[in-house]
């Protein structure tokens, strides 16, 4: 199979769709010849003209929204938000529109969008363009959340979002669009609500998510030298959250860390953790549950700061083996 | 019979008789909501448009059937304008199984998809950029109907109101925006919270047509509105129409109206929109006060009877509860 | 001492305050002559004039930003957001301004501001008027937030929450507005981050925030018929969150049961139960963490429906009998 | 020596050497950051004002030492033209402990309380809201100072900008709004983003003053900020000023500029507005060629040695890092 970029695997599965459904346009700021902030639609308005490659001016609640009112008559946009951090703009369309209308209208209508958008820090962009806010979107019915870690679960489950009859906001993060991986040229979908066990073991369940799934990989690479076998689940879409992969994992490891970037405290790592906690795999814990995430603080500018805001691979194994030492 | 008055051709004497009755249909099913309220027959709140009947009529008697509205939470006007079913009105409000919306929406979620309704909004300003997704989607989709978007004078200082307009006017959207402006927000007098004489001078800043009428004038506004929506359909992009108009009742189910004063209110029941629009079709022959009066009854007959639908339709049962969040 | 209500400690907290402080002052959408929308600035626009209950726009980024702006230049704003579902609108001015200006900046500026606001459902107005979404603002570091319970605890944490001299963000619920409870007639101020445990127990421990705390001080009295003996914490504040009280209290009942109203699935719940899980609370538990929160729908009209929708005190009863018995 | 051009009187025959001096300051101080930005020596992002220097540096002289700024994400120049130590702004965005924000902000976030910058902002729009807050302080204060909010004209297309226009006039506000209209968003035409000629045509939706001016001509410049300013000091409210005027390099570091041709770059440059200035102030015999020769080389010795200063300055501590979110 052929390597490709991340990135790139974003932007075949968008072209792919485009080519066989017209219905499908994206919109969003300098999507054009800019090609995007990180230029992941690079080329596209060449294929597909300004009328499917929509540049917007700097208005993100009203892009937002007329992505919603255009699926909810008939289009099937895709919205690159610039970076995820803006979302606080168009919060009101995503949360109070988007997610709740079919609700609200007894069941009729329906919104079948894409909010694609870069998340997290290791940029050096600082406080306002480095943040990991999938926890806000998790919380509420009527959203699909979705997280790709590689670029094969990004060409996948961005097809498969696409596809999808609901709102589904897709996180796609920074450091990651560089980083490449076996991908098949054809169309293909990843089920949402479903996730992908990237490293099978037997000592203790790291849940990892995005750019922390990389993370605790090398960690379990290097934790192998010891003798520690880690199991590494990629939930991949949050929301809905595939509970049973995590659930056997567990009952097999009996010990379970959970490993994000967005600040711990509130983050969505919580929620896995409850969700196992109040599981049947409870029973089977050996260890208590640890969550790692970012430090409570705006993520920092300079570049050592930066990293030392958000879990890193030597974190993850200094968890693992506390957790392994347990009792 | 001759009419001697000079409307779009599609606005037959049947249709302006219809007209008549219509905006007792929604004075009287605002009417009755008032009563039902008051009484604590219903749950949650209402906002009611009586004395702004015209607005509503005769904004969306300009329209053709495939043409859309997204209209706001004091709604009931609009949607009724539109071709909905007061019974299943009613019965949404008594929040029954047979509401538009299953009871799960209520009186400001009411939406009729299928009459181009695509709903009420209880965000003020949240519905002013799904007009304009929705006007992308005709265009791109080449639908040929254009998208009335109303609002109130409130909402035109919401970021929303901005955002959209300006989005519609540089994508040149067959979109036409209503400001209903009824001289308060909730208590917010548009003297004190903006400072320009018409909220349609607005349009300017997009550089689109804006016009002020008196919303209580059906058939300037019939004309204003056919104008502009077949404006926007020939390709030549949105525009902005104020209508001049008074809410007669508070702002919402609890409210002692101490932000205005009882003289303006009798002032402004004097410009009766209905009384108005009667005096033009006798003047015009095209009715005589005995049919008149025939329309008003049927009209109150027909609330009588949604009325009783409601009433005698079930509740929703709570095994219903967990439907229609996802399509 | 003094029986007043919820509401009016509200109001009483911030005119004490007023009187003393001229740096004070109140915005808001009507809060002038309407006394805004639950009425709890009735009456102080004849006490302290326009300039300082300052009636705005329908403009929620601006008057957010506009308090965060006079609060880094010397003012102590209070922000009255008619409905907390509308800091969707606000949220960049929250969450990228207030939040983080101080740290960005390098430790300088500080913005000494309360944002006010009623949250919840059980009023009828349906889902974008009845959520609680205090889990967003709780997972940002450099917001405090605050859920007060009681007419007591709602006057002494606002004017602690006004002496703060970051943004806090102050949560009310709409069914506790008209709530009894005894309240002294001076000021006094209760810190922040201080739980109360407003019943003693042994058998287990349910935290509860807001409006849940009642309906789990109800289950307890039920369940003390039945000789099971509740303890009920109330945080009162999220953020900071008082961990060892609720450690402590675990340490001794061995069980714990965390009641919010916001939807189960990413709510602040997660967070609560993961902290005492990961503290050394875990190994004196003698049954898994249980969670109960709203169900994954946005909030119904209907109130059968609407009720169904976040846990009820027979909700509360059974998972504490099922937390006791277990094992 | 007599000045025959008309300006303000504080504008001194050596405040005019001294912006000349200025103006050269900005530009070396982002040609630095720009080199070093192509070597890969500095993190992050930033946005170069070369080529806008009359707009910081002309409409900052027009104020008084209190009065205050907000700025944006291309804040260089203001933060410099509002009196910053160009040496710690360098050492900022070398991440040192030195810099303005300790190495927690970057370039987005440099904020000189002391000297009326109230700080960049890295939201697009976001700064609008504060700027009429800090306004909202000096009137309720009677401090008498004027703030003046600078933005581009990407930013006049969100809702923040609309939003706080319309308070900051109907509040009568001392705030003056400086659209720096650099013809291009990121790569968004101003042409295509917006459908009027002049930015400054908007004031008209807020009943304000607007008037565009050459943004690269720096007597106009001075000239029409001070009426504003002094307009707002005496209380007569906002008004709206758009700078015609042109960003030489790209948006950010990585910008390959196919949104605009060489030619349009080049026809831009001869309206160079530094040597613009320079031909005024020689004309006027306020300078000898030699003397501006000597300003500019001691503009570049000071640039010079805020790059030692930075480069000398120690990397922050990670012990500060949770130091600073909370005052
Ligand atoms: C974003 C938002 N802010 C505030 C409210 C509360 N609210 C409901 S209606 C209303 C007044 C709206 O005024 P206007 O737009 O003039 O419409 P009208 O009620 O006069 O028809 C307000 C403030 C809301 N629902 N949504
Ligand atoms: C809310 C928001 N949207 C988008 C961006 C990304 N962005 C940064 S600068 C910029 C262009 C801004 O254009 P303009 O306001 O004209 O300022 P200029 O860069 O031309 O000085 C964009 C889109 C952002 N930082 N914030
Ligand atoms: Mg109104
Ligand atoms: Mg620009």
């Amino acid at each position: 199979m052929r390597e490709i970029t991340y990135l790139e695997a974003v932007r075949e599965a968008m072209s792919q769709e485009m080519r066989k459904n017209d219905d499908v346009f994206i919109l969003g700021e300098d999507i054009g010849v800019y090609g995007g902030a990180f230029g992941v639609t690079r080329g596209m308005i060449e294929e597909f003209g300004p009328e499917r490659i929509r540049n917007t001016p700097i208005s993100e609640a009203a892009i937002a929204g007329g992505a919603v009112g255009a699926a909810l008559t008939g289009m099937r946009p895709i919205l690159e938000l610039q970076f995820s951090d803006f979302i606080t703009i168009a919060m009101d369309q995503i949360v109070n529109q988007a997610a709740k209308l079919r609700y609200m209208y007894g069941g009729k209508g329906s919104v079948p969008m894409v909010l694609r958008t870069p998340a997290g820090s290791g940029t050096g962009a600082a406080a306002q363009h480095s943040q990991s806010l999938e926890a806000w979107v998790a919380h509420i019915p009527g959203l699909k959340v979705v997280q790709p870690s590689t670029a094969y679960d990004a060409k996948g489950l961005l097809k498969a979002a696409i596809d999808d009859e609901n709102p589904v906001i897709f996180y796609e993060h920074k450091l990651l669009y560089k980083t490449k991986g076996d991908v098949p040229e054809e169309q293909y979908s990843i089920p949402i609500g479903k996730a992908d066990i990237k490293r099978e073991g037997k000592d203790v369940t790291v849940v990892a998510t995005s750019i922390m799934v990389h993370k605790a990989l090398e960690a379990a690479e290097e934790l192998e030298k010891e003798g520690i076998d880690v199991e590494v689940i990629d939930p991949r879409t949050l929301v809905p959250l595939d509970e049973e992969t995590i659930v056997n994992s567990v009952k097999k490891t009996g010990r379970l860390i959970v490993v994000h970037e967005a600040v711990k405290r509130g983050g969505f790592g919580g929620e896995i953790a409850s969700v196992i906690a109040e599981s049947e795999a409870f029973d089977y814990l050996d260890s208590p549950i640890k969550r790692l995430g970012g430090l409570p603080i705006p993520i920092p500018y300079n570049p050592n700061l930066e990293k030392a805001a958000v879990p890193q691979v030597p974190d993850i194994i200094d968890a693992v083996k506390e957790t392994v030492r347990f009792k | 019979m001759e009419k001697t008055l000079t409307l779009p051709s599609h606005i037959t004497t049947e249709k302006l008789k219809d007209l008549y009755k219509q905006m007792w249909l929604i004075r009287y099913f605002d009417e009755k909501v008032d009563q039902f309220f008051a009484k604590g027959m219903i749950h949650g709140t209402t906002h009611l448009c009586v004395g702004q009947e015209a607005s509503a009529a005769g904004a969306i008697a300009a329209l053709q059937d495939k043409d859309k509205i997204t209209s706001t939470h004091r709604g009931h006007g609009h949607c009724i304008a539109k071709g909905a079913e007061t019974d299943r009105m009613m019965a949404e409000l008594f929040g029954r199984e047979t509401g538009y919306c299953k009871g799960k929406g209520g009186s400001m979620h009411i939406a009729d998809l299928e009459k181009g309704n695509l709903g009420a909004n209880g965000i003020v300003g949240g519905g002013i950029p799904l007009a304009v997704g929705a006007a992308l989607t005709s265009k791109m989709k080449k639908e040929g109907y254009v998208v009335l978007c109303f609002f109130g004078d409130g909402a035109s200082n919401e970021g929303s109101f901005h955002e959209s307009l300006n989005l519609a006017s540089v994508w040149d959207l067959p979109v036409v925006f209503v400001c209903e402006n009824n001289q308060y927000g909730m208590s917010g007098p548009v003297k004190e919270m903006v400072n320009i004489e018409n909220i349609a001078e607005r349009a300017g800043s997009y550089g689109i047509p804006g016009k002020a009428v008196d919303g209580n004038d059906m058939v300037e506004i019939i004309n204003t509105v056919y104008d502009a929506v077949e404006n926007a359909r020939s390709g030549n992009g949105p525009s902005l129409i104020e209508m001049k108009t008074y809410r007669w009742k508070g702002h919402s189910k609890s409210d002692a109206k101490k932000y205005r004063t009882r003289e303006e209110e009798k002032e402004w029941r004097e410009k009766d929109p209905i009384q108005r629009f009667k005096e033009v079709l006798i003047e015009e022959d095209i009715l005589t006060e005995e049919q008149a009066k025939n329309l008003q009854e049927e009209a109150k007959q027909e609330i009588d009877d949604a009325v009783k639908f409601a009433e005698n339709s079930p509740e929703p049962s709570t095994d219903t509860l967990l439907e229609d969040v996802y399509a």
